[in-house]
């Protein structure tokens, strides 16, 4: 794989999946196969304090060479043609994108396995934090998930 | 020399403060011996900085408490991730 | 799930990823993910006879209710919020869309589980062949993958 | 009444049509009994429907070779699935 084939991008601004889709596989004949992954700003319905912004923290300079090694894990361990992690930042509402990932490669089972290790990886492995703010103003920084940390385990 | 230190989050939010410069001292051999002489302060770094509860980078790389600490290093401490 | 949220398509035209990518969660806000699946016509370039065009045979009829039945044994086992299946039909040639799936959950893990089983299923279960020209001139139908039938057989 | 029966890919090729309508016959019990019947045409019948090579759907539902059949029914004959 190319060294251009791999993008990595922190950044404010909002993405776009179809370009991003596009870009993974247009240049290169042998890809057959594109997995993507988009994380989204979700309402929480059942819980107590409607969620209306959340704002992503993180590391600058860290976050990008975490960003790297977990996608130099993924490249190492399955055949990937091309590879693409976008993480925004700062302030978010509910329905906007906060991450993209998608891994391109000749077969299904590499693009899958790898975009699933890859957000396991990130959640569990990059300095990115969540901080909601309630209908009512509260903010609260969200809990990580023990359940996130056993998924990341599996790999 | 010196060491730079880094906050984030709620640790951050808990310390009131982002960041500082610390001057080096040769006696600290790990990262858990400089988190100890924060704790050392006593009040919200004692409570904050509890190993438990936090990790820690050194030169932006994820490290374990019994890593070696230089003069010069960079050191961040903050809660577990919650990034994707 | 609304039943409108479920969308199978099988057509001769091309179709756009990112536009289906923000179908699957706009209308939802509990969606936080999308997980997809893009299958494109890839060239072969270790094997005898490059790939020119390739060629989408169905079932009309049949390949409706077997996709039918595929999403709907995704939708008993994983909370899902939106499914998208589009198969394409009719000629083709490398680097063209041949297939996409997507499945949109509150959580990933429900996501990444359902796209990956509607592949495998729909690999393995759904009335298409493939027919591939190479560049002499040359037709000849796909053989089916052993691999394909273990994969399907995991769920 | 009849059935409907329909060849698909590599089986409509190798038998040279895509389709036919073929009138009722009360002793048959199973798609197997039907697709002996066509085997029993000999030449390309013969070679292309041995049912180890082959897959039949019964009013557009996959079917098992024991399954019954019945008069007005739309059987189909294809070669293993290649889709996706």
């Amino acid at each position: 794989m190319a060294k251009d084939a791999v993008t990595i991008r922190v950044q404010s601004e909002d993405f776009d999946p179809g370009v991003e889709t596009q870009r993974l596989h247009e240049a290169d004949p042998t890809v057959g196969a594109v997995a993507t992954f988009l994380g989204l700003v979700r309402a929480h319905p059942q819980e107590d304090g409607a969620v209306t912004t959340m704002t992503l923290e993180h590391y600058p300079g860290m976050t990008e060479k975490a960003l790297a090694a977990i996608v130099d894990e993924a490249r190492r361990r399955w055949p990937l043609t091309a590879v693409t992690v976008i993480h925004r930042v700062g302030p978010l509402a509910v329905g906007d994108r906060i991450v993209f990932v998608g891994c391109a490669s000749s077969h299904r089972a590499a693009a899958f396995a790898a975009c699933e290790f890859l957000m396991d990886y990130l959640k569990t492995r990059a300095p990115f934090w969540k901080k909601e703010t309630t209908a009512s103003g509260e903010t609260r920084w969200v809990k990580a998930r023990a359940s996130d940390e056993e998924r990341a385990l599996r790999w | 020399m010196a060491l730079s230190i880094k906050y984030f989050a709620r640790v951050r939010d808990a310390l009131g403060t982002s960041g500082e410069t610390l001057a080096w001292n040769a006696t600290w051999q790990t990262v858990d011996d400089l988190r100890q002489a924060l704790c050392a302060r006593g009040g919200a770094w004692a409570e904050t900085l509890s190993r438990e509860e936090i990790h820690c980078a050194r030169n932006q790389q994820i490290a374990a408490w019994n890593d070696p600490i230089a003069d010069g290093d960079e050191i961040a401490f903050f809660p577990p991730v919650t990034g994707g």
